[in-house]
């Protein structure tokens, strides 16, 4: 019996192969690497989040208005700050959108998505500053972050 | 029947372009929908809302809206947000046609 | 005074500028990913020499004769193991290749580079089948493994 | 004067082409040679190894070797073996040929 393996390659012995195969296997252990999927869903959705409402709710569609992004990469963790130039909101008033009377609403989803997929989130006394945390954990599940609503 | 594919994000930057196609195919008499992911890349909260309310309008039509080919990314976003229990989601686009 | 960030974007209200100011903070944090570094270099170069060992001296240059690359992606870790079908061979007796008396020898880097590139390194008894442990660690340093030779 | 541009890796299965390539100038009577790794995604122990016997060939008919733009990684690898006391290696491609 073999033991299992992710990936399992059976090259010739040829040493113009070897550039490709190791091109080939890092590749794929790129693709397996759970920070890459937290970046690509978790950070790149909440990210998105934290963006529209600052445009829409924040700055009220106001073109003349700007939003401020802070990005800071520490070790293990990746911190972004979102500030809009709006009157701000209480975030704690925002209701769970997965209760079943909200299910069928349009709106609503943002604030939790970015309390599911962020590690942390918190906003400013205000309300017109968000700051997403995402850790970069090897045992980070790939796809949930810790905080839940 | 529409069979509609997202190509790329369905964002707050491009929600309505998703949302006008589907309602000219009702307005023109059209019931049943499909609306395609392979070619999705991520989906944000504005996102996931035309959806919803795209099924809001076609059920109130008498028609149904079935998503299909959401890869473990998206699944997840529909997970999280318990919308997974609102939708048919087939995991082909084949499997939402079948029977339709 | 403004605290240190390492990438600040000042974004108009335009909520199609969303898309492309969140691919970019997320290309910019994959670039700063320290599992991308250890990828980059230091397994790529690990495999490259495992690899070529077993063409040119396991498999001796034999085209009829092939190489096995198992690749296993743990929580964490990346293992790589090539298995060549030659005789082996006893690692320890090596020599180190940054000794004065060697250093203009165009020979004799490959296992002590793999040895410091990667996290771990080991043969089996015979000597034909080397692994490749790399640690994906957010704490790991980006460039220099764990094992010294 | 030669200067030769390494495009990709410089590795087991190249690396014998940047071999011949200086060689054939050395023959030819250059004897200043400049190897720029503006271009080069990573070097393996072989390709160091090549680098080394050039140097030495070229030290032998009175000439000189010199490096430049080796990027981090490329730093730590000539770093890690050493070879950066064998080697004069420039930041810019302009600093390895100032005064050669
Ligand atoms: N930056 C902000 N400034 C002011 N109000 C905000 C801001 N962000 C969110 N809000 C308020 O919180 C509510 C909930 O937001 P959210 O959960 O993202 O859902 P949606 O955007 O779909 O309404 C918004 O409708 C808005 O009233
Ligand atoms: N898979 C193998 N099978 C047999 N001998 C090997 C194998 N790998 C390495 N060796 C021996 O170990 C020596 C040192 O290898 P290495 O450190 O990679 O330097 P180099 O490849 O430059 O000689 C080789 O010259 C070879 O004799």
């Amino acid at each position: 019996m073999e033991p299992d393996h992710d990936l399992v390659l059976e090259l010739p012995t040829d040493i113009r192969t070897i550039e490709h195969a190791v091109e080939y296997v890092v590749d794929r252990c790129r693709q397996c690497d759970s920070h890459a999927d937290r970046l690509r869903l978790n950070f790149r959705v909440g990210l998105t989040e934290a963006l529209s409402n600052a445009m829409l709710y924040g700055n009220g569609h106001d073109p003349s208005k700007r939003v401020r992004v802070e990005v800071t990469l520490g070790p293990g963790e990746i911190t972004a700050r979102v500030t809009d130039q709006g009157s701000g909101f209480n975030p704690h008033a925002v209701p769970d959108p997965t209760r079943p009377e909200n299910l069928l609403k349009a709106g609503g989803r943002g604030l939790f998505l970015m309390r599911q997929l962020l590690d942390e989130v918190w906003y400013n006394d205000q309300g017109n500053q968000v700051t997403l945390v995402l850790r970069l954990e090897p045992t980070s599940p790939p796809l949930s972050g810790g905080a839940r609503a | 029947m529409t069979v509609v594919d997202v190509e790329g994000q369905l964002i707050v930057g491009n929600r309505q372009e998703l949302k006008q196609k589907v309602l000219e195919h009702l307005e023109a008499g059209d019931r049943k929908f499909v609306i395609d992911f392979s070619n999705t890349g991520y989906i944000d909260s504005s996102g996931l809302g035309v959806l919803v309310s795209l099924s809001k309008k076609i059920r109130e039509q008498g028609g149904e809206l079935r998503l299909s080919s959401l890869n473990e990314d998206l699944r997840t976003l529909f997970e999280l947000t318990k919308l997974d229990t609102l939708f048919r989601i087939a995991d082909t686009r084949d499997q939402a046609l079948e029977g339709f």
